[in-house]
């Protein structure tokens, strides 16, 4: 299943892109895009934490995934 | 939740503190408490130059006005503004000010102090510290 | 206590929070605290058409500056600003601000709210609320 | 011993006066005006409180008076 993604923070820097297309096996949930990223960049294991949005909100690790989601990588937050 | 109660705005001209007060300030609410944040000269003895702050806006909109909502049923704060700032910012510059207004000054201390403690830890957005000898996202790594 | 990190001031003419807020800034300090007295348009369903405040200013700044230099004492804050009106005032209008800087937000609102508290018990400042049909001193009476 | 008083608020409208002349016994003490001023001004005892500054600083009830002291009556205040 093909997924596109957002990244913001330092995420887009370790992917080196703010967006990135990317094949998942389906079934797809955020635990098997987060697993999928750490295999292929282990500077993700480096960060405090790492959180996904689907749709404009938090989703939990089972949440799972569909092609047309609005998928968002989430780094550790500094606003304010 | 009446929309017409809270003013939610992300932008990326500088921020006047009087716009979120002359927001919530209402006749019928006798206090206002403001929390100013601005960006400072310096982090752990390491001059900066700069701040740069990114947002995913349509998340980060969202999860202000969840939080603004929040301050005002838990506290029973009349209204709020939230104003955040991105792109570019000089030490001194103002990056964030939340406005809230309640009849009551306690619950407008407590409103508004909980609305920036949540924001900082909810809201999609993320600053990077420009130093002269290098640049660091805040907080990502542990 | 440096007098310079200090701004104490009773005014007749409007209050605009931004010159507190203003004076606080500094680009060591994150965190600035605000709270915006304002004048409310009704007290216990009675509508209020004006306000009256006098102050005994001599001793009023003596004691504005002795809370000031308090809360910077027992809440590290850095600078702080206090800024009252007296004469007459409409509903709406701002009858005092207090604006706190520190290096840490925690303190800023303690630091704030401690000096709202503590003007409202010791600064010798009256207001007299002034109805359709009468007049009250605030608080004079039981 | 002859004094002047500035009284402010409630107790200015209570006198009838921003400013007060009086003759006290001496010595003189902030509690002996409050007994001199709550017998004349029996208005004065449906306060919820009244203070006294001498020389801008509030002063307890043993604090003497003399004729060159500041002397200001306090009601409740209601200041911010």
């Amino acid at each position: 299943m093909k997924i596109s993604l957002l990244a913001f923070g330092i995420t887009k820097d370790i992917l080196g892109a703010r967006e990135l297309t990317l094949e998942l096996p389906e079934p797809a949930s955020v635990d098997s895009l987060l697993a999928f990223l750490a295999a292929r960049y282990p500077q993700f294991s480096d960060l405090q934490s790492l959180r996904v949005a689907v749709n404009s909100e938090y989703a939990p690790g089972n949440h799972s995934i569909s092609p047309n989601d609005e998928i968002v990588l989430i780094p550790p937050v500094s606003g304010g | 939740m009446e929309i017409s109660t809270l003013q939610i705005v992300i932008q990326e001209t500088p921020i006047r503190a009087e716009n979120a007060i002359n927001f919530v300030s209402r006749e019928n609410c006798g206090g206002i408490s403001v929390f100013v944040g601005t960006v400072r000269n310096a982090t752990q003895g390491r001059a900066v130059i700069r701040l740069e702050f990114e947002a995913y806006e349509k998340m980060a909109l969202r999860e202000m006005e969840k939080i603004a909502a929040e301050a005002q049923h838990r506290f029973s704060a009349g209204h709020v503004a939230i104003h955040h700032r991105t792109g570019t910012l000089l030490p001194g510059e103002i990056a964030v000010v939340i406005a809230v207004s309640t009849p009551h000054r306690a619950a407008a201390f407590a409103a508004c102090q909980y609305a920036i403690d949540t924001l900082k830890q909810t809201v999609p957005i993320w600053k990077k510290e420009i130093f002269a000898d290098g640049e660091v996202w805040v907080s990502a790594h542990p």
